[in-house]
């Protein structure tokens, strides 16, 4: 009885995608209904510690791996990933779990794409949520509906852009903050 | 005519210029301005190992109207500046600023979007201590470069320009 | 002639006030080092004895500006407001006991008046206005708090070391503190030196605690709270207005000490040994001015060793401490030594 | 001969000059370079978020008048103490007068403290 | 020795007048630190050594404190810059008042001249144990019922505070 | 301990609150926090702390990095104890190319982790006491983490950033006379923790000052995500080096110190305690050292660039600040796709607002201080 057939179970329709690396497991469920599965997580499978919650910019992510596998498996025929409809959503925000019971962890992944960067907060779940919900709104630009203080963390408040993005360059773009007198 | 004495060469004015550079010297109070890993490192100094009171730099001073060495160690934020530019200028004068590490000297390796450049790009720095951070030793090293500065200096005749007497 | 002695013993004890003060701040940073294993301040001259000649003179050099906000009379006034009262209380405690020159007694002591006891509760009751006056004049959050904290403090805690000292002048039945000190001479109770302390045990504990509150030292420093409200009340005050306050506080520190020393430490006097008695005129007068002094040394040190062993109070803590503990049993005190006066003669 | 009050008002004098003349000086000596930025109020370097100043704590206020009663009560018995040795042998007299005096400011001091005056939270 | 009275006079007339004129309030509280002060300066030239420390003991050490307590609490920024009360029947009712006083304490002060010029002041005038004496046997009711005075204020004031606590 | 928790609504007339600031460049802050109190007199109304200051961009840094060159960024997290960052970064690394390392190197590992342990609580337990007007532990404590310091630096030639071990295994053995030197100090050491004890723990005023302030409930605890040692004093006996044991945790026996209330002196308490079991998890370590032969291997078989396999993993270690866990997600390149740090003091750092509400003046700062937020790892 592996992790992956409790979520599964728990879940039903919701869990859309697992990932198993190294033995963890990330499960993607729709974005709407996060709080639903957090909710149904938490309470059914006891992973009642929200660890972190951050976001992941993937539009680098998808060229790479096409090209990886272009230049990987020339000519040999892709049985589903082929690229193919609309591309992925940009984003992707992880909410990692932990169990503090039978001390397993598990990622809970959401795609966010950038035409809607809407999320529900899970703050009415965890208040572990908090800060780390306000830092992706500060690195990606993602917006938590139902955050009560939902405003730039890390970044000052002026700040034009999202840094972590991965158009964003690694040096800036010259921003500097501005000095609030002249001497 | 009694100004000329005031400041001219006089035996007097030297030996007095000494002696308040003496002073000044020898009670340097520092503002630690620590704000990253080299700021560790200044505690180590201002600890029993190293011991920074020993060249009187006792007595922390963290309003910057009581201190007279700003020791900046660790990384300026572009978040922090306009709060550093203000402490910095907040400082009554005669006022020395010793840049401590590779990240207030020159961002180190912290070449990104909200990391200064090092720290001379807001405030004059007199005395800068590489290092990752750099041990306490260089912190004293710079301690006494500047004290070696202090001595240089000619506050009687720099405070007669100022009223405007003398040369 | 007698004008002469006068103005010397005015300057001289002045001075030895200031001197002492200031040899204070860096006793305090030699003893601070030596408790926590490190060197203190070594390169200003021997052992670093001139670091507080250096501190004087950088001091007196810096700059000296006042915040745009700051109330400019006020911001002026404070320190002088501060410094002056702590400066001049030490005009009616004796500093030995009396030295015959040439057929003429000399008394150790600035000004023998009988009501010297009240002018030192009075003078320093107004040490408090410095700190208000400076604290609100700076217009600075931290400066307001740490005077507000200063002001509540240094008045809850005057209460009881008034009352404390009210005891003694039971016991004593004086207000002439050269009389309290010539009082207690020979033993008491026939094994014990007829000193304060042991005949006001309590009113000594009270006293003390009281006076460190006075003093603003830890564990009742927190008007000037390094780590909450950055220097309390001085903290826009930059040069020699620092400069002031700071010297004030030691000064302070010394006339406390001396008044500890005078009321329950017997003063000049010796335990078992009299003095006058083998010594001559002269050398009795220097050995008393000795002895009184290096009595008022252990007090100092002492306030630097409670200084680096204890934290701070909160400052409900302090409050508390005073109004609920100190007064109660300052009061008790009073009844205490009232009755024990009444049933003994 | 000189009175002990003109050496108090000699040393008084001499505290005034001294303190007004370190002021002085050091006004004189030091460099006086002030700057628009310099002469703001120090808040941790961050702009004043909100005036100064401001209607502090009432409780700073509940300490100075309890304050005041109690210091005029220790001044009220001074004039009493230093004669109380003196009193104590004409009987019990001076010991009840004392005694009513602080009861009844213990009473007060009680009442203040079941108030809460001198709570802090 | 009539130089100490001219000095402390005019020190505590020109103080007082500060007082009433100054615009802030702090500094008026400071101008009658120096009003008290002189006064008591006065009282030491009168001989009375004693009242004058109680001058600075209750009135500069205690009642002062209050009123600086009372100005720095309830002080509000716009109170703080705005000044005096403006009303001129007030000013006029304050002089009136002020007059009344005056008359007041110059019936008072009668006699006192003749206590002054006195060759020979009364054996241990101004001794702390005189007082002493006075107030055990001719003022004990004054004594008592100051205590029940005190307690009255303490009570008065702390619910007043306790109101808004 | 009943926790009071009035609100704004309980003031009658807010306009009289005082805002005061604090920070960032105040004593108590460390350098880098701020934190915007509403004050009612001496009483906390309301507080609100602002990161960032320290916010040098390291997440995005690392995605433009190697591997290998991201270890050195890893110590400027948390500079006072900077090899467990290090160890936690190679372990996520580790865990996302599937090298399994030398049990050798794991033990290294694991002493060189404790010895950090020690030295951030040293940090952490001075500066408390700085903070609260208790100078003289200070410096007592700081010299024998300067002694701690001399190990590290005798190891591998830095005192504080120690870049220590490298993907699958350690550079290095131990120096021959590394038990000598640990001998020599260990006395020191416990000396100096005791003295600190005898000075502080049953200090009166170090007690009023410090039970019952900024009590919190395990239930408050843990959904705020809390961990290390704030979420032990709390009562929850959580650590991962029980719970989810790494290199040889599971071989050495020690206790796991838990508070009760949550309080600052339960922290105190529990970092203190955590020393001394630290010190006998390295005198057990050693022994296990001892029985590897001075050839065995120290690095398992690492490629010279490393490439990891599209994936991403979570890999946490009990660093001396809580939960430290790295979150890599690799493209098949050989730098990540991106980095996330969960840094421990992050999430603790977040319930301040609710830790001091209520609280005085002087609990924010002992609070703060006990709570050990190190700004590198704060910000990233």
């Amino acid at each position: 009885m592996g992790l992956k057939e409790d979520v599964q179970n728990t879940l039903g329709e919701l869990a859309l995608d697992f990932l198993e690396c190294q033995g963890d497991l990330s499960v993607t469920v729709p974005k709407d209904k996060i709080v639903e599965v957090l909710t149904k997580l938490r309470d059914n499978l006891g992973f009642n510690f929200l660890s972190d919650v951050f976001g992941v910019d993937n539009s680098v992510f998808y060229e790479k791996l096409a090209k990886a596998k272009a230049k990987k498996k020339k000519g040999e025929e892709d049985k589903e990933e082929e690229p193919q409809g609309p591309p992925p959503p940009r984003f992707e925000v992880v909410y990692l779990l932990l169990s503090l019971e039978t001390n397993k962890r598990l990622a809970v992944k959401i795609q966010v794409p950038e035409d809607d960067l809407v999320v529900d907060s899970v703050t009415c779940l965890w208040k572990a949520a908090d800060w780390p919900e306000r830092e992706t709104f500060d690195m990606f630009g993602i917006r938590f509906k139902g955050h009560h203080n939902l405003k730039r963390l890390l970044m000052w408040d002026e700040f034009p852009a999202h840094p972590l993005r991965k158009d964003y360059p690694l040096e800036g773009q010259g921003e500097e903050r501005i000095l609030e007198y002249n001497d | 005519m009694a100004f000329q004495a005031y400041g001219g060469e006089g035996w007097l004015l030297t030996k007095l210029e000494q002696l308040i550079n003496w002073g000044r010297k020898r009670s340097p109070w520092p503002l630690p301005y620590g704000t990253a890993c080299c700021g560790i490192e200044m505690m180590a100094a201002l600890a029993s190992g190293y011991d920074l009171a020993r060249f009187g730099a006792e007595r922390p001073s963290f309003s910057p109207r009581q201190a007279d060495v700003l020791i900046q160690a660790g990384t300026i934020t572009k978040k922090m500046v306009p709060i550093f530019k203000r402490i910095y200028d907040q400082m009554a004068e005669p006022k020395w600023v010793i840049s401590m590490g590779a990240c207030a000297c020159s961002g180190g390796v912290f070449r990104t979007y909200s990391t200064l450049q090092g720290i001379d790009l807001v405030v004059p720095v007199d005395v800068y201590v590489p290092g990752c951070p750099p041990r306490p030793e260089g912190l004293i090293y710079a301690l006494i470069k500047i004290m070696e500065k202090i001595e240089k200096d000619h506050p009687l005749r720099k405070k007669a320009a100022e009223i405007g007497i003398g040369g | 002639m007698n004008w002469v002695i006068a103005i010397i013993k005015v300057v001289f004890i002045w001075t030895w006030c200031l001197l002492w003060a200031t040899v204070m701040t860096w006793a305090e940073r030699r003893g601070s080092a030596m408790i926590q294993d490190r060197l203190g301040p070594n390169r200003a001259g021997p052992f670093g004895l001139f670091q507080p000649i250096a501190d004087g003179i950088k001091l007196f050099t810096k700059e000296e500006f006042r915040p745009k906000t700051a109330r400019k009379i006020l911001f002026n006034l404070g320190p002088i407001l501060f410094a002056i009262p702590a400066f001049s209380a030490y005009a009616v405690i004796p500093f030995g006991d009396k030295i015959v020159i040439g057929g003429k007694e000399i008394l150790l002591q600035v000004a023998d008046v009988n009501i010297g006891f009240l002018y030192v509760l009075a003078i320093g009751a107004l040490a408090v206005y410095g700190i208000v006056v400076g604290g609100w004049g700076s217009n600075n959050k931290y400066s307001i708090l740490g005077g507000l904290r200063s002001t509540a403090q240094l008045i809850s805690y005057e209460v009881p070391w008034g009352l404390a000292l009210l005891a003694a002048v039971f016991v004593y039945g004086t207000f002439d503190l050269r009389q309290i000190a010539l009082e207690q001479t020979g033993t008491f109770l026939g094994f014990l030196p007829n000193w304060g302390v042991f005949k006001q045990p309590l009113g000594f504990l009270i006293f003390t605690v009281a006076a460190y509150a006075e003093a603003n030292r830890v564990p009742f420093d927190l008007p000037e709270a390094e780590s909450e409200i950055v220097a309390g009340y001085h903290t826009e005050y930059g040069g020699m207005r620092l400069g002031l306050y700071l010297f004030g506080e030691y000064v302070n520190l010394y006339t406390l000490s001396a008044l500890c020393v005078t009321l329950y430490f017997g003063a000049w006097n010796l335990p078992y040994i009299d003095m006058s008695k083998f010594l001559g005129p002269i050398s009795y007068g220097i050995a008393s001015f000795v002895v009184f002094w290096l009595k008022v040394m252990v007090f100092l040190l002492s306030f630097i060793w409670v200084r680096w062993t204890v934290p701070r109070f909160r400052y409900d803590q302090v409050m508390r401490l005073g109004w609920k503990t100190l007064i109660p049993l300052a009061l008790f005190n009073l009844l205490i030594t009232a009755l024990f006066i009444q049933l003994t003669v | 001969m000189m009175s002990g009050f003109e050496c108090i008002a000699l040393y008084l004098a001499m505290s005034v000059i001294a303190v007004l003349g370190m002021y002085i000086i050091s006004v004189l000596l030091g460099p006086l370079r002030p700057k628009p930025n310099k002469q703001t109020p120090y808040e941790c370097g961050v702009p004043l978020l909100d005036p100064s100043n401001k209607r502090y704590d009432v409780k700073y206020y509940v300490v100075g008048v309890l304050f005041l009663v109690f210091d005029l009560e220790t001044v009220l018995i001074y004039p009493l103490a230093s004669r109380f040795k003196e009193f104590a042998h004409y009987g019990w007299g001076a010991f009840f007068e004392v005694f009513i005096f602080v009861a009844i400011l213990i009473a007060g001091l009680i009442y203040a403290i079941a108030r809460g005056a001198i709570e802090w939270d | 020795m009539d130089i100490y009275f001219w000095i402390f006079a005019v020190i505590g007339v020109a103080a007082g007048i500060f007082t009433i004129s100054y615009k802030d309030a702090l500094p008026c509280a400071l101008g009658l630190l120096t009003v008290f002060m002189s006064l008591a300066a006065l009282y030491v030239h009168l001989h009375a050594p004693l009242v004058a420390i109680f001058q600075v003991a209750i009135y500069a050490g205690a009642i002062l404190i209050l009123v600086v307590f009372v100005i720095m609490l309830l002080m509000t920024p716009d109170e703080d810059q705005m000044g005096r009360q403006k009303n001129i029947g007030f000013r006029i009712m304050g002089f009136l008042l002020g007059l009344l006083m005056m008359c007041y304490l110059a019936i008072g002060a009668k006699g006192i001249d003749q206590l002054v010029h006195q060759e020979k002041l009364p054996k241990g005038f101004g001794d702390p144990h005189i007082f002493g004496d006075l107030l055990f046997r001719q003022y004990l009711l004054h004594f008592e019922v100051a205590s029940v005075l005190l307690l009255v204020a303490l009570i008065g004031g702390v619910y007043l505070a306790k109101k808004r606590l | 301990m009943e926790v009071r928790r009035p609100t704004i609504e309980d003031w009658d007339n807010p306009g009289d609150l005082v805002t005061i600031n604090i920070g960032p460049s105040h004593p108590a802050m460390h350098g880098t926090l701020r934190v915007i109190a509403q004050t009612d007199g001496e009483t906390i109304v309301s507080a609100e702390p602002e990161i960032g200051y320290l916010h040098r961009g390291v997440e995005k840094l690392g995605e433009h990095l190697t591997y290998h060159q991201f270890i050195p960024i890893t110590d400027r997290l948390n500079y006072c104890s900077a090899i467990a960052n290090n160890v936690s970064y190679e372990m996520a690394v580790e865990k996302l190319m599937g090298i399994k390392v030398p049990e050798k190197a794991q033990v290294i590992r694991m002493i060189m982790m404790e010895l950090a342990r020690i030295a951030d609580h040293i940090v952490c337990i001075g500066i408390l006491g700085v903070d609260l007007g208790a100078f003289t532990p200070f410096f007592y404590l700081f010299i024998q983490r300067e002694e701690i310091y001399e190990i590290f630096e005798w190891y591998n030639g830095a005192r504080l950033t120690n870049t220590f071990g490298r993907i699958g295994g350690v550079e290095a053995d131990l120096p021959e006379d590394f038990e000598e030197r640990w001998r020599k100090l260990l006395p020191n050491l416990k000396k100096a923790i005791d003295e600190t004890d005898k000075l502080l723990t049953h200090n009166r005023i170090w007690m009023d000052r410090t039970i019952g302030v900024t009590a919190f409930s395990p239930e408050d605890a843990l959904s705020w995500g809390f961990t290390g040692p704030c979420l032990r004093a709390c009562g929850v006996k959580r650590d991962l080096r029980k719970d989810e044991p790494y290199c040889f945790y599971d071989q050495v026996d020690f206790e796991i110190p838990v508070g009760k209330h949550g309080d600052v002196f339960d922290r105190y308490i529990v970092r203190m305690i955590e020393m001394e079991e630290s010190i006998k998890i390295i005198d057990q370590a050693i022994k296990i050292y001892k029985e590897f032969p001075p050839d065995a291997p120290l690095m398992a078989k690492v490629p010279k660039i490393i490439k990891p396999p599209v994936g991403e993993v979570y890999s946490a270690i009990e660093a001396p600040n809580g939960e430290l866990g790295f979150w890599i997600k690799s493209d098949g390149s050989d730098k990540p796709y991106r980095i996330k740090i969960r840094p421990p003091c992050y999430m603790v750092y977040q319930a301040f607002p609710e830790l001091v509400q209520g609280e005085m003046i002087a609990d924010l700062i002992a609070c703060l201080s006990s709570l050990n937020i190190i700004a590198g790892e704060l910000d990233r």
